[in-house]
């Protein structure tokens, strides 16, 4: 029977190749869709800079240059260790896989870390859009149009990081359990390509946010 | 068709497996379960729900209409009532309908696999819309939102009544419900057709739902992140649209449309390929151009991107951004017209039979034509200056909405209703539900048009007295149309009890669905078919004898 | 080191030096309207991400026909997205005076 | 058409374009529907027609139907783009109304400083440009007997025009959903011939030309401090600025016209004129529509000034 040869595979795959290729391509095609879901943002942002750039700008001077880039390594340097954990497995070492994953969740809470405590001094400073503003004048107004796409933007980054941290927890947990092996381990593929998306996100966003409002 | 094992083949013969309705007869062993076949069963009753409450809406909506200051006292009353039918038809019916009803039940069947590719996502789905279009409802019913389905800034931002996060929020999570659908489709016909099923001899109903998923996928996304803004900006005041921080409500459009408008093709795409799918059946005949009709499905997928700003040029939008929509709307009609008289080819020479779901397959393309034809108007842009959101408009989507989609979803559900249920329903009931449908719809709608050039603007609750026989006219129609739509459903569950069992085939139809039992066990196929067929066709009028 | 960790690690090295090149590119008083060239960098390390992390060269061949599909209506949103506001001020009221 | 006036030199045109589109749809539906009843009985399933050799090669038919429709439709979409291109190609002689509108009033202001709500009255046969801005939502200018609409969005200036050429009243819609009283928001415009337009204006004569109303305002919130007279070194002058190309500090040039004076009263730091310092404070939140509109046309008085 095929349950007993490969315990995971569904009965309308034909072999777990052909499973573990389809959840591959199943876990690219819902990155297209986030593409698009942040793509909606990307267009907020040339929009509001295109009607408002001074002030759009004067915004973007505000951020916390520091942690932005820090946090930009710190996830570059996690997707990097986490597709080194996927290396390993492949090459049959569960252990490293599981030392990769923890590296990379300790990272991820990094990111989280340093982003709260940035949002602690937006906030402090009055940079939240809504109620009393940090800048007054002719500014103020693309400047609010800054914030507001900020908010939303580093929120929805946080959440989607939030998420992959609680899908590593559970892929360490299966991890320790022994459930992956080099002949099985698609959920460490496709965990793994929805961590690196999140990346990329923080890549895009990060000269958005940070620097081209900047040196001007 | 010749057929072989594979090495996933599982024990019993056919004959000895019970139908997936009754593989397992508990509540927990439905709403548990990862079977497409009770997918779609779970979903249907979902969505017929919706229906009627959103038609109840319509309903509500034509009686104030009868007379010129309005039968509901109140404008807000007025306002939420079409904010939820809006709401209720497009989210809840219009743009699930038929994908997850009949395209979760027989898209594996035709591919010849035995599920879809994620079956758990593909519960999870279900569970999404479900739990989006309760938070819908309670937004509704409890405080209600008068913003109508367009949610436009900054009133719905900053002005509107009632509960508009919330109710973004249902549409939101709803949302994901429709993701999860599109990429099981299109993952599911990339990777699960059966051996030899190749791209051209896939039934064309796979080519629309294909091409739908594709906006499923690429355009809801865009809704979500527009839909956050807004709720966004309603709970701080403040926010990318808003115009008093020189925020570009325009833009809202922008992004609203770029879901909105392909999301018209969501609700038609698998209409279209329903009426491809039922007409060289009855006409027994193969399709005429199978693949300008498969192909043209995917280019209004594709270009139905490229056009959402027809629906702004009274808006402020730029000059060139107008004439560039409206050349890129003409465009997109041209496939369109291509699938209908394709149709005709197929007509061409048949030997017709006008059961039920062929009945509203013809009935679908007069309909479909003149909705098409009037958005001719709409796309032109001196006479949308005239007509945009005017009753015109109304009639011109109702039409395809209306008299297409709805239309389309009962010539499918009459059409594989054998194949769901086991049971076959009453032919001449249907036949005289569908004929009646037909009437009541066009007595209802046509009115609207000629509404709508003389200026009644959509959206009244009260309206200048010269309007009202147009209106009298139209809701008499919407009663005979209410009743229309209330004959289904009692026929068809009538037929769940005492309906005919229905053979494996009973339309005599080619495809892999007609191979299975009526209704088909939960795998689907004993062994995995081999499609040898040179082409996914229907017989030849000499080779096939009328049947029945 | 395995061959794959080896070209994983020269994919980490390539991303730090793009993120030098943008932080140090962004530094130079770039007039307001080069800005968002800033997000050239960026891009490069998208594609270094794709290929290095997350194996877009490799696996079945529809992985690269969803990538491509995913940007592709990104650049119809953004493209057709600007397209009002970027040409919206040209056709105000008196244009048609200009001398 | 239908008994509905065309009152306007657009309307006679889109009527015309919509009659086109009728005759194409009907022409459209007579083959559509006609060839499928006459398939449908022709061969029904028990008629013993014969049907003869089947056309088993389609390309040719497709090619057909696919380039006579992408024809059609290209011809359609010119003539609907030639017409709304002259939508915003107004005459230089036009009269101009200012419209604010608001939840759920059309307040109406013309350039002699009479004031109306719900009704605009305009003279026969004259180019009539509005001037239209929103105080809260979107709102829709719609008059079905111009066939024209337009939307009147908050934050900025838009305009539409029309040349009236039928004597009478006809309804105002607003179109676009505002609120719970979207449907109250009508009103309507009067169309009268010249001398009763001009008795109109004298018995509704106000404090004042708009204009009149707008110096006034202009040394009110302080703008004669820096703008005023002549030759002044702090801010450029506005006398002859309307209608004229105003060099920006960024090298470009735009025309001042109304959507120009206002964006620059709101948001001087946006676009600021060569050669001067962005010193202006914005008025946003200071100075409502309405007074902006009186500025707007003092400026533009200002402009008539230098011309001859």
């Amino acid at each position: 029977m095929a349950e007993e040869i490969a315990p995971h595979l569904h009965f309308q795959y034909a072999d777990t190749g052909h499973q573990e290729e389809t959840a591959i391509a199943g876990m690219w095609l819902f990155l297209a869709t986030e593409v698009l879901f942040f793509g909606g943002l990307l267009l907020g942002w040339m929009v509001s800079r295109h009607w408002q750039q001074a002030g759009f700008d004067a915004g973007g001077r505000e951020t916390v240059l520091w942690i932005g880039t820090t946090n930009l390594v710190v996830l570059i340097t996690s997707s990097f260790v986490y597709s080194a954990g996927l290396g390993f497995i492949e090459a049959d070492q569960p252990r490293r896989l599981v030392q990769c994953c923890a590296v990379t969740i300790g990272l991820g809470t990094i990111f989280l870390a340093l982003k709260l405590y940035e949002w602690h001094i937006d906030l402090s400073e009055h940079l939240f859009p809504a109620g009393p503003f940090k800048l007054h004048g002719s500014e103020a107004d693309g400047a609010r149009l800054f914030w507001s796409f900020y908010f939303v933007a580093t929120g929805l980054h946080a959440l989607h990081l939030t998420v992959g941290l609680g899908v590593l927890c559970w892929v360490i947990r299966e991890a320790r359990k022994g459930a992956y092996s080099a002949a099985w381990h698609t959920p460490v593929e496709v965990v793994g390509l929805y961590w690196s998306f999140v990346d990329i996100v923080w890549i895009v966003l990060y000269p958005m946010i940070y620097l081209v409002g900047r040196g001007t | 068709m010749s057929q072989t094992a594979t090495v996933n083949e599982r024990a019993a013969p056919a004959h000895e497996r019970p139908s997936y309705l009754f593989d397992g007869v508990t509540l927990k062993s439905w709403l548990l379960t990862t079977d497409h076949k009770r997918i779609a069963v779970l979903y249907m009753i979902s969505i017929t729900i919706f229906f009627f409450i959103g038609g109840s809406a319509a309903a509500l909506i034509r009686y104030n209409l009868i007379v010129p200051e309005g039968m509901i006292p109140s404008a807000e009353t007025y306002n939420r009532l079409f904010t939820m039918h809006g709401v209720i038809m497009v989210w809840f019916f219009l743009v699930p309908s038929i994908p997850v009803t009949i395209g979760n039940f027989v898209l594996p069947l035709m591919i010849g696999a035995r599920d879809l590719a994620f079956p758990k996502i593909n519960l999870l789905s279900w569970y999404l819309f479900i739990l989006g279009g309760a938070v819908a409802l309670y937004a509704l019913f409890v405080g209600g939102a008068d913003t109508g389905w367009t949610f436009y800034a900054p009133y719905s931002t900053n002005y509107a009544q009632g509960n508009v996060v919330l109710l973004v929020t249902g549409i939101f999570i709803s949302g994901f419900s429709s993701i999860a659908t599109g990429l099981n489709f299109i993952v599911s016909i990339h990777r699960l057709r059966a051996p030899g099923m190749t791209w051209y001899r896939m039934p064309i109903f796979l080519w629309s739902l294909y091409s739908t998923s594709v906006i499923y996928v690429l355009a809801t996304p865009v809704l979500a992140i527009t839909l956050l803004l807004v709720a966004f900006e309603r709970v701080f005041h403040v926010g990318v649209f808003d115009p008093r921080i020189g925020g570009d409500p325009i833009l809202f459009q922008h992004m609203f449309w770029f879901y909105s408008h392909p999301a018209v093709y969501i609700m038609i795409l698998p209409g279209l390929g329903v009426v491809s799918e039922v007409i060289p059946v009855f006409a027994r005949k193969e399709l005429f151009g199978y693949k300008f009709i498969a192909w043209s499905s995917v280019a209004i997928a594709v270009i139905g991107f490229f056009v959402w700003g027809h629906h702004m040029f009274v808006s402020g939008q730029s000059l060139y951004a107008s004439i560039v929509f409206s050349l890129l709307s003409y465009f997109v009609a041209v496939p369109s017209a291509i699938k209908v008289f394709n149709w005709l080819g197929t007509l061409h020479k048949g030997y017709i039979r006008f059961d039920a779901p062929m009945l509203y397959a013809l009935g679908f393309i007069g309909l479909f034509v003149m909705g098409g034809l009037t958005g001719l108007f709409l796309a032109a842009l001196a006479a949308d200056v005239d007509l945009h959101d005017t009753y015109f408009v109304i009639a011109h989507f109702h039409y395809i909405m209306v008299g297409g989609m709805v239309s389309a979803y009962f010539a499918a559900l009459h059409f594989w209703w054998p194949k769901m249920s086991g049971r076959m329903y009453p032919e001449m009931i249907a036949r005289a539900a569908a004929l009646l449908m037909f009437v009541g719809f066009n007595l209802t709608f046509f009115p609207q048009f000629i509404l709508g050039y003389l200026g009644m603007p959509r959206r009244y609750h009260s309206y200048p007295p010269e309007f009202q026989v147009l209106n009298v006219l139209s809701s008499a129609g919407a009663s005979i149309l209410a009743a229309a739509y209330l004959m289904p459903l009692v026929y068809l569950v009538w037929s769940l009890l005492y309906g005919e069992r229905a053979p494996a085939n009973p339309w005599n139809a080619k495809g892999l669905e007609w191979e299975t039992p009526s209704p088909p066990f939960t795998a689907n196929f004993a062994i995995t078919p081999v499609v040898t067929d040179g082409r996914y066709n229907y017989p030849k009028p000499e080779t096939s004898e009328a049947h029945g | 080191m395995s061959r794959v960790h080896r070209q994983l690690l020269y994919g980490w090295l390539g991303l730090l030096a793009l993120v030098a090149i943008e932080f140090g590119a962004s530094i130079l008083p770039l007039p307001r309207g080069l800005r968002p060239a800033l997000m050239l960098p960026a891009l490069a390390m998208v594609a270094v991400v794709g290929v290095a992390f997350m194996r877009a060269k490799r696996g079945p061949s529809i992985v690269r026909v969803f990538a491509f599909a995913g940007l592709f209506w990104l650049t119809i949103l953004l493209g057709l997205g600007m397209m009002d506001p970027l040409t919206r001020a040209v056709y105000t009221v008196q244009s048609t005076e200009l001398p | 058409m239908l008994g509905l006036p065309e009152a306007s030199a657009n309307a006679a045109q889109a009527d015309l374009l919509i009659g086109g589109l009728v005759a194409v749809s009907a022409a459209a539906l007579a083959l559509v529907f006609g060839l499928m009843l006459y398939y449908v009985i022709r061969y029904r399933h028990d008629s013993p027609v014969d049907r003869g050799k089947i056309a088993e090669r389609t390309f040719g038919f497709e090619m057909a139907w696919t380039t006579g429709t992408l024809l059609i439709f290209f011809g359609l979409f010119i003539w609907g783009a030639v017409i709304y291109v002259q939508l915003y190609r107004p005459p230089s002689d036009t009269l101009k109304v200012y419209i604010v509108a608001k939840q759920w009033m059309w307040k109406v202001e013309h350039a002699g400083g009479q004031r109306e709500i719900d009704t605009l009255h305009v003279p026969v046969n004259k180019p009539i440009e509005l001037v239209m801005t929103s105080q809260d939502v979107i709102h829709d200018f719609f008059v079905p007997a111009f066939r024209l609409k337009r939307d009147v969005l908050p934050g900025q200036y838009e305009t539409l025009w029309f040349r009236p050429d039928e004597i009478g009243t006809y309804h105002l819609f607003c179109s676009q959903l505002c609120g719970a009283g979207h449907a109250a928001m009508i009103g309507s415009v009067v169309v009268m011939s010249d001398p009763a337009y001009a008795s109109w204006l004298a018995q509704n004569g106000a404090s004042g030309t708009l204009a009149q109303q707008g110096q006034e305002l202009f040394i009110r919130y302080g703008c004669s401090g820096c703008h005023g007279g002549h030759g002044t070194v702090r801010a450029p002058s506005l006398i002859g600025l309307y209608g004229s190309p105003v060099p920006l500090s960024d090298g470009s040039t735009v025309v001042a016209d109304d959507r120009y004076i206002r964006d620059s009263i709101l948001q001087p730091e946006q676009q600021i004129v060569a050669s001067y310092a962005p010193m202006m404070p914005s008025f946003k939140g200071v100075i409502g529509e309405d007074d902006l509109l009186r500025l707007v046309a003092y400026i533009e008085s200002l402009g008539a000034e230098k011309q001859p």
